[in-house]
């Protein structure tokens, strides 16, 4: 692991490597979304018990899965940041966790909107949407301490344990809720049915789930390219971009 | 100059340390306290004084409570230690930091959290609790508040390098804090209900042994980081 | 097609309201966070061109005190 | 070896880049052919830094803060400190908290440690601050007998030293913008 990403601690290469990623994240990004997002809305048959308003999980569920895992990449470049001490993965604990949050975000607000018409209330204290909630206070957790850094050197590093700790108390935190929720609740809330999903609302929402995954992707390539410029801009190798482009 | 290596000498010597310091200003024990208390008095004066439903809601104040309390005492735990050099001294000190740092949260328990676990029979009488449900709240903060110690003091050495890090802190450590929240409550809930709530004291063990082992290691690459 | 007409689609059998907010502030917060993103590269690529710009009128002014 | 060079140089940067406080941007620092990251313990135990921030308590006396010291580096605190107390010029202010001392009283605090360790590596920043004539002196002379004893001492400094040592080398940091 370590021989393979050695050219990559280098800065340079790093961006290079941004550069040859980004456009087939992009256009996965732009297909899938596109078609997913048309087939979602306009051809999946409408549930029989939630009508059309469950439309809204070609989103909520991308959006909630995604919030989950931008989260645990972000740990485990945190990990790679802190125990091989590279620069670059930094780097990238900082460009996913607004993407995490945005995307945690939209996860609350579809689930919300979806809940509305289903329970009869904005916010009820699901376990699924607090555990969510909670997330993003960590996602804000991590992007405010490195921004109260003047250090960035230091608020990258800080900014690496503090999405280290989160991670491990991720799983705690989400038993926990679940399990306080079944004690206070019961079952008198009907969850999203996955376990038997119809073929024709299944491929269009593994769709979303990929266009989901390759924005993230796609945006956090941009804001990964974007802290290595920062970061390097008294380099040589900055300058001659400009002359180049 | 000859130099011996003994943990327990580091241990003690920090502990006392910062234990001294607290009895030398006895604000920062008593000022938690006295929190602990105004925000207790506030609950009835809010939500209404009847005893069934105080009763019904003291878990919950008291925790909300001690977390507050708690969180006002961490501000503090290595602030002196950052402007002083004094943090300095003991990352360049022979021994392993981690060590250092679990006697300075020994000591910080000792000060915000002992003399609260001891207080809570005077609080619980305010909030008209059962001698059942007493008997669990002193248990769940025994086990609790170290645990929001170690937990605190991880945000404590992110942020103590910082000018204005006390609200950012809080920011950062009370969406861990909720584990320990709901499964303390539930075991006084469940005790309220004459059940038994080994279970929810068992998980909180697991976190306390889990955060003993793992939280003094996270504090003090914090700590360097901090530093640095 | 599961809808009859524009107007069906864009009622949603009577979810539209939800549904729609659902999709527009989606894609409102991915735009957003795409284009301020894009926006930031920009920004750097241009703070490095002036410095780049500042540096170059040192050189020329100490050349030119020189001579 | 001494460190010199104009305010916002970087005296302090590299001091604490070399008591393994702060990273470096590029490279590393050895001592006797090993990575300090990677054997710190093994370093810190030779390694006695005094920075800016000295590490003195305010709260605490100065016996009290010496007797901390020489807990956390693991020596004997059961020593009778109170003669060389005396010597450092603190007589009769031993045991009064040392927020009531002043600024120069409070330096020989903590410059107390030199008397009383055994770090083959000195790493101190700007000792000279706030002390007097003689303080200077004394501190000097203290210099020579560590230097006697094969010890090594990295300062900063905006004084220049006044009493001779054989090989004295100077490192001139320059501003960079």
């Amino acid at each position: 692991m370590w021989k393979w990403l050695h050219p990559y601690a280098k800065a340079d290469r790093a961006y290079q490597l941004c550069n040859t990623l980004l456009p087939y994240f992009a256009v996965v990004t732009v297909v899938c979304m596109v078609v997913g997002w048309v087939w979602g809305l306009a051809y999946a048959p409408a549930d029989y018990q939630q009508k059309d308003s469950y439309r809204i999980i070609f989103i909520h569920v991308p959006s909630a899965i995604l919030s989950m895992g931008a989260y645990s990449s972000m740990a485990i470049a945190a990990v790679v940041a802190l125990v091989w001490q590279l620069r670059n993965a930094e780097l990238a604990v900082i460009a996913i966790a607004p993407v995490g949050a945005c995307v945690t975000a939209i996860a609350l607000i579809t689930g919300a909107a979806w809940g509305k018409p289903m329970w009869g209330a904005w916010w009820v204290w699901d376990a699924r949407l607090t555990s969510e909630l909670i997330l993003l206070f960590l996602y804000l957790g991590v992007l405010s301490l490195y921004h109260a850094f003047e250090d960035k050197k230091a608020a990258g590093r800080a900014a690496s344990i503090l999405a280290i700790v989160g991670v491990i108390n991720l799983p705690i935190i989400h038993f926990s809720v679940e399990w306080w929720n079944t004690l206070h609740q019961g079952a008198t809330i009907t969850k999203f049915d996955t376990k038997a999903i119809d073929p024709s609302m299944f491929w269009p929402l593994m769709l979303n789930i990929v266009a989901f995954a390759a924005f993230v992707g796609t945006v956090t390539l941009i804001r990964l390219k974007n802290e290595i410029l920062q970061r390097e801009k008294h380099r040589p190798w900055v300058r001659q971009l400009l002359n180049r482009g | 100059m000859q130099r011996q290596h003994s943990y327990l000498q580091l241990f003690s010597a920090v502990c006392k340390k910062d234990l001294q310091l607290a009895f030398r200003q006895r604000a920062e024990i008593v000022n938690p306290l006295l929190f602990f208390l105004i925000v207790i008095t506030l609950f009835p004066l809010a939500i209404g004084p009847e005893p069934g439903l105080l009763a019904r809601m003291a878990p919950g104040i008291i925790w909300v409570a001690a977390l507050l309390s708690t969180m006002l005492g961490l501000d503090k735990i290595f602030r002196d230690d950052f402007h002083d050099g004094s943090l300095e001294q003991l990352i360049a000190s022979s021994y392993p930091l981690p060590l250092t740092v679990l006697a300075k949260v020994l000591a910080h328990w000792m000060i915000t959290g002992l003399p609260l676990v001891l207080l809570t029979p005077v609080f619980a009488l305010l909030l008209n609790l059962d001698s059942q449900a007493l008997v669990a709240t002193v248990i769940t903060l025994l086990l609790g508040t170290p645990l929001l110690s170690f937990i605190g003091a991880i945000g404590a050495g992110l942020t103590v390098g910082l000018q204005k890090g006390g609200i950012l802190m809080s920011l950062l450590v009370l969406p861990l804090y909720i584990p320990v929240l709901i499964f303390a409550t539930s075991a006084i809930d469940t005790s309220t209900m004459s059940l038994d709530y080994s279970g929810q004291l068992a998980i909180l063990g697991a976190m306390l042994v889990v955060a003993i082992i793992s939280a003094p290691i996270a504090i003090s690459s914090a700590l360097k980081v901090s530093v640095s | 097609m599961q809808f009859d007409s524009f107007s069906d689609f864009i009622a949603m059998g009577g979810y539209g309201f939800y549904v729609w907010l659902s999709f527009g502030t989606c894609a409102l917060i991915l735009l957003g966070i795409l284009f301020s993103s894009l926006n930031d590269t920009k920004r750097i690529l241009t703070s490095v061109q002036q410095q780049a710009d500042r540096e170059q009128r040192i050189k020329q002014a100490k050349q030119e005190s020189q001579v | 070896m001494q460190l010199a060079g104009p305010n916002g140089a970087g005296k302090t940067s590299l001091l604490r880049i070399i008591a393994g406080f702060a990273a470096p941007d590029e490279g590393d620092i050895f001592w006797h052919d090993s990575s300090i990251t990677k054997n710190y313990d093994e370093y810190a135990r030779e390694l006695l830094f005094i920075g800016h921030k000295t590490g003195v308590n305010a709260q605490l006396t100065a016996l009290e803060n010496v007797r901390f010291w020489l807990q956390i580096q693991g020596y004997d605190d059961n020593q009778d400190l109170y003669p060389l107390l005396a010597k450092i010029g603190l007589v009769g202010l031993e045991d009064v908290p040392v927020r009531t001392l002043s600024a120069g009283q409070q330096r020989r605090v903590a410059l107390l440690r030199l008397w009383l360790n055994d770090a083959k590596l000195w790493v101190l920043d700007e000792p000279f601050t706030a002390l007097d004539k003689a303080g200077v002196a004394f501190l000097q002379a203290r210099f020579v007998g560590h230097l006697a004893t094969g010890g090594a001492i990295l300062i900063t400094t905006h004084q220049d030293l006044t009493t001779h040592f054989n090989d004295l080398q100077t490192v001139t940091l320059e501003y960079r913008h």
